[in-house]
């Protein structure tokens, strides 16, 4: 698939579905149906079975010619975590049931991977999944579900295994959020928004045509939807001062009043960081568009983190008496992080999140030490024993 | 001047540590973590009850005042013991902007007037400048007084200003004369700001002809705002010191206890190493807060350094020592309902009060000819 | 200006691959370890047929000169390939001094003359600077010209000015005029100085009435030293790279392999995550280096920032992976027969060299608009 | 023993051995007879058995009269590790034949205990000591020992039992220096000098006389060497900008030139740890002086080591030039370490060797977190097998 095909395709698209005259999903089913939703999935699923990198030309021509997108922000889980999950592992039943909406936005995806005792540890999962006749029937509880609340489906790993080695029993399902068995309840963060929430699975129902992947092979499905989570953390292009240091910055060139030398210093050293980050994460694009993917990505997420963290910590320093004050304590649920469009006190606690979410900075030093540099792994006593007799 | 630190004493005397023990025991009954996190979310964010019990029962609001003045006749290292309880704490009293920046102004101020009912923990006097400012700045001027003690003009980001019963406003009369004034908090118009600690939420104080009882003129005034910045900001080291170490035994319990891979979290080496670091930080931070106290409490001429030095050090790692705490929680230490983020909230906002760390060692190279 | 760095290739292409194939494989037979320890320890510390392969038989010497003047025709970009390899090597080569910013003022200053001989390996012409000198720094006046090309002066801390045919001196005439002088090497008196880096030691630079030719004279001058000095500080910033990768690389393999407490220490996660930590440092520094090299190859108008985020990224990194190195081999990073410490010295000195990460940083405030 | 008896009978020895007209050997010896050696020692064994504090008084006094002391830096080893073990092990023979001489300097101490293959795992030592009669034969290879040379006795740890785990089968030896079999050659550093040495053990006899404590209690009675290694190293009291700051304080005073804000913001944060450290060391003397001992000895260590790392790399950085140059390479065999003595260079490479001698900071945290924080340990496999079939 050339780079013309795949330009005439838009054409095409735009001109049977003209973006001013076409309501917003009715054009975004067709685009999907044209194959222009993510032009590297198969065709009949949206796409074209064309290389990654002409994506960019597709949202380019689209946004240039008025065209609605899928406001990616909003079904970032979905997008990002469940599609290629479904793509790999789900039969062409899933697949044709699940992409289309998803992508359209007309159901939201959310992820119930997490449980109070199983963080860092995910494998160390205690939801049970129990055999019904043709489905199954799940009990437990999950936590730091975004959009839990928004959600039609969601991605599951349960246990339904108990009597072998916690990695080789656990399974990998759709969940359906508006099953009545699903209690979802707002988790406040320190910010003060409630960005993600507690779920509770009492004899949720979920048909074993639901199941993604083989039995007691959730493990390996999961690693799927985990690594694509990274990568979207880590995989976007960024103009010089974009991000949290641009904030900064902006703040410092409008106060010369605020500044002393030893901010100064410290943004000085930032801005390097800063923009060094920016380096690496076009470096990282560079490579995956020339085919060399390279394991910067758990890089990025690293950098985004520490960066973050240091960067707002030092603006409500540089604010003075501003950085005293916060603008909203009123519990929210928010569907998106907005960064920006919030003070200098809410970037600084959304920014610890960053070190946590999606991967501990802990478990991602380990992750390159082990699987980049070839460190040992430490001893372990948890892998071989069977779940049920795990010491908790 | 003192400044090898011998005969400096920086340890806790038993008297100390006795006054410690009843402090923590008090606030152990009365500012559980659920009770602190209840009332910052109420509309009433200060605990009256507890103030009570500290300051009257207790006797703490007059610790650093002589009992000439209806004061225990302790000194500043002793209140330094109870800032360092309150910041393990963060209990919700204005214990800073009374007990210790209001009552060390009154003191150096020698204006003995005011000083039973604080001392008595009757009344709550706040110096009322903005948080931020740092010993060594320059007395305020955005408040004006006329001949009559008229003031008008406005006080941002004042601490503990919204339970005060009596301002001490710092004014310039016409002719740039700085005084010091006691006014009624019922004159003045304070308006409560959100504020990123919860615990010691500031408010602006305006004055639109409010009269103020003249405490102190000319020099003395500004030697006055002067001294409690400096005390202040000595106190907040400890503070700082107490945020520090409940952030270290709390991180330090958590990870004993949480599992994962079939272990304590806490015996992972690296953690282990990060939390040696902490600590390390934490001994030289009692160090550096003891000295800072000591000098203080004794009129040393090393205390302007000591102070620098605590503030420089404490300010920082109160800081970090929240921020380890929230990470090395995982997911529960950015709940709202653990009590970590009220830690790192007043960490955060101590950083900024009395001085940054940078605006302290900045001071500091000054003081020991370390210049740019 | 290209400051997105869309469009900017900073990857490696495959002649750059192979180029560096070429010289790895070079300096593994003729620059291992033991080969450049032994030399330091002699009379003579740089290595001639090392110098006579490299610049010569491989062409590298005029890697960046055109192939009308005699060179390879490649650019900056393939430079920087070489500089990693020599970091990875601390291989005693005059390749700085001469092959990169020798080259670079002949180049900036359009004088073709030397260019020929310089760029086939048969005189290697040094600029004749204080390592020191960053970019941006005013042309030292430390050597005086009269009318007729006569020098009286001298140039401290010249790097590889030891094995100089030919000296490019900046000095200024009686007018305060600049002018850059080609000086043959037996004309001077040049004084090895006892230096921390054993693999490219200083040397001060004596001139007493030595006759200079003129290559550049006025602004020209100013401009090709001015050249010399950002091409130097962005060629510097690979070499600190190809450190610190041999570092990182060097002290991974050697915690797989230590055993201590009956584990590879290696396996130990504060260990784990230091080096993890060095890892993404390393591949921040290989970003940051490809950008300065490709923006100095283009002659883009970005180069002056992309060297100083390079030299204010690479120069601190290096001396940390080096003293990582150290640190985690325990005693035996410390001997002398481990050559972990020529890194070390490498690293200070590169730190010092063409500007500190601090005097960068700086210059890059000043470059866009974070001011003081 | 009260603070005055012990004044009386420095004013006795005084009177009794002038100084000005005692040979300097001989008045050391009449010193530590009198019991004004270490006077927290047993009465007999140059003490008095009286509280440590008194010998401040003692040395003041001496050293006011112009009396000879016994050189400590130069023999460290003796004073710090050795005495305190033979006192707490020795046989009554043992202590009286080796503590005078120890004290006076006749006879210079170094110890024999880390190897190639046992560092920072000292326990995993494997220099073999064999019964032979009523002696041992010594065979294995130390390293790191300083003072080898001019020793005339060494500690030494040996391995006993190579059949029970490795801290049960160690046994603690004096080992006589001068054996034939005892071959000490020098380690050259990084900064050219040779401060510590190899010694190759072939064959090296030892009486059983010659063993401290029991057989197969070596570990146990090392710990008490090291324990007293730690505290030497962290113990002193310093005046304000005494050590590293001091000496880069003063450059910065001296040569405003070569001030830049970088540096100075640097400077600044160093000299406030340096204070802090300063503190906490006096801290910790208020404490043990008034019987509390606490176990921030270990921070002593580790803030020196990082303070004298991040000061002395700073002062190279701040000479510019002359932070290019190196004072001497020559190869020597020092007897005493000398930070000041000598350039910036070498005061930044010695200063890597901080954070490695007597206890890595990596060890020493392990320490802290374990026994102060009452981390638990890591798994280990290596405490419950016997030595010999440890992997290697």
């Amino acid at each position: 698939m050339e780079q013309t095909d795949v330009r005439e395709r838009v054409a095409r698209l735009l001109a049977e579905h003209d973006p001013a005259r076409t309501d917003r999903l009715a054009f975004l089913r067709a685009r999907f149906d044209a194959g222009l939703a993510w032009v590297h999935f198969p065709v009949g699923l949206g796409g074209l079975a064309a290389p990654r990198a002409h994506q960019v030309l597709v949202d380019e021509e689209l946004a240039a010619a008025g065209a609605p997108d899928n406001d990616p922000r909003r079904i970032g889980i979905g997008l990002g975590m469940a599609a290629p999950t479904v793509l790999r592992y789900g039969t062409e039943e899933q697949q044709h049931r699940f992409l289309r909406p998803l992508w359209t936005g007309e159901e939201v995806w959310c992820q119930l991977f997490s449980e109070p005792g199983a963080g860092s540890d995910l494998a160390a999962l205690a939801t049970r999944a129990v055999r019904d006749g043709d489905g199954w029937v799940v009990n437990g509880q999950k936590v730091w579900t975004s959009s839990a609340h928004t959600a039609r489906w969601a991605i599951l790993v349960a246990r339904t295994d108990p009597d072998v080695p916690k990695h080789a029993g656990i399974t990998y399902f759709v969940c359906d959020m508006t099953d009545p068995g699903v209690e979802v309840r707002p988790l406040r963060q320190i910010t003060g928004e409630a960005e993600f929430n507690e779920v509770f699975l009492t004899d949720v129902r979920i048909p074993d045509t639901h199941r993604l992947g083989p039995v007691g092979d959730g493990w390996r499905v999961a690693q799927t939807t985990l690594n694509n989570e990274r990568v979207a953390i880590g995989g976007q292009a960024m103009p010089r001062e974009g991000g949290m240091i641009g904030v900064v910055a902006r703040t410092w060139r409008d106060h010369p009043e605020l500044r002393t030398p030893d901010l100064h210093q410290r943004l000085l050293g930032s801005w390097v960081d800063a923009e060094v980050a920016r380096l690496t994460g076009e470096r990282l694009r560079q490579q995956l568009a020339s085919g060399q993917p390279g394991p910067e990505g758990a890089a990025m997420k690293l950098s985004f983190a520490r960066l973050a963290q240091e960067l707002s910590g030092l603006e409500v320093e540089l604010l003075g008496e501003d950085g005293l004050e916060y603008d909203d304590w009123t519990m929210r649920r928010p569907e998106i992080v907005d960064f920006t469009g919030r003070d200098a006190g809410y970037r600084y606690l959304r920014a610890k999140g960053n070190s946590i979410e999606g991967g501990t900075s802990e478990i991602l030093r380990n992750i390159i030490a082990e699987r980049v540099l070839g460190l040992p792994a430490e001893p372990r006593g948890d892998k071989d024993l069977p779940w049920k007799e795990l010491p908790r | 001047m003192s400044d090898d630190a011998t005969g400096v004493d920086l340890l806790y005397s038993e008297v100390e540590e006795e006054l410690r023990a009843s402090v923590r025991a008090l606030l152990a009954r009365k500012a559980s973590a659920e009770a602190v996190l209840g009332r910052c979310e109420s509309a009433e964010p200060y605990d009256p009850a507890l103030w009570r019990a500290l300051a009257a029962d207790l006797g703490l609001a007059g610790l650093a005042v002589p009992e000439a003045d209806g004061g225990a006749g302790a000194g500043w290292r002793e209140v330094a013991v109870v800032m360092e309880e309150l910041g393990r704490s963060v209990a919700p009293v204005p214990y800073l902007g009374g007990a210790v920046l209001g009552t060390a102004a009154l003191l150096a101020a020698g204006a003995g007037g005011l000083l039973p009912d604080v001392a008595g923990g009757r009344r709550v006097a706040v110096l009322a400048v903005p948080l931020t400012s740092g010993p060594g700045a320059a007395l305020p001027a955005t408040v004006a007084a006329d001949g009559a003690g008229v003031l008008r003009g406005r006080v941002t980001s004042v601490a503990d200003a919204l339970v005060a019963d009596v301002l001490l406003v710092p004014a310039r009369d016409a002719d740039g004369v700085a005084g010091l004034y006691a006014v009624a908090a019922g004159d003045v118009e304070i308006v409560r700001r959100t504020s990123l600690d919860l615990t010691r939420p500031v408010a602006h104080v305006l004055l639109d002809g409010a009269h103020g009882q003249l405490v102190a003129a000319g020099e003395l005034a500004e030697a006055a705002v002067r001294r409690a910045l400096l005390v202040g900001a000595g106190m907040l080291a400890s503070e700082q010191l107490g945020i520090a170490e409940w952030c270290l035994a709390t991180t330090v319990a958590y990870v004993r206890e949480r599992r994962q891979f079939g272990r304590a979290v806490g015996s992972f080496q690296a953690l282990k190493h990060r939390l040696a670091d902490l600590w390390l930080e934490v001994v030289g931070a009692r160090a550096a807060a003891r000295y800072a106290a000591a000098t203080l409490a004794a009129d040393d001429p090393d205390a302007e350094v000591a102070v620098a030095v605590a503030q420089a050090y404490c300010g920082a790692l109160a800081v970090w020592a929240a921020e380890e705490c929230i990470q090395l929680h995982g997911g529960i230490g950015m709940t709202w309902e653990h009590p970590a983020h009220l830690y790192l909230k007043r960490a955060k906002a101590d950083q900024l009060a009395l001085g940054t760390p940078g605006h302290h060692r900045a001071e500091l190279g000054r003081l020991v000819g370390v210049n740019p």
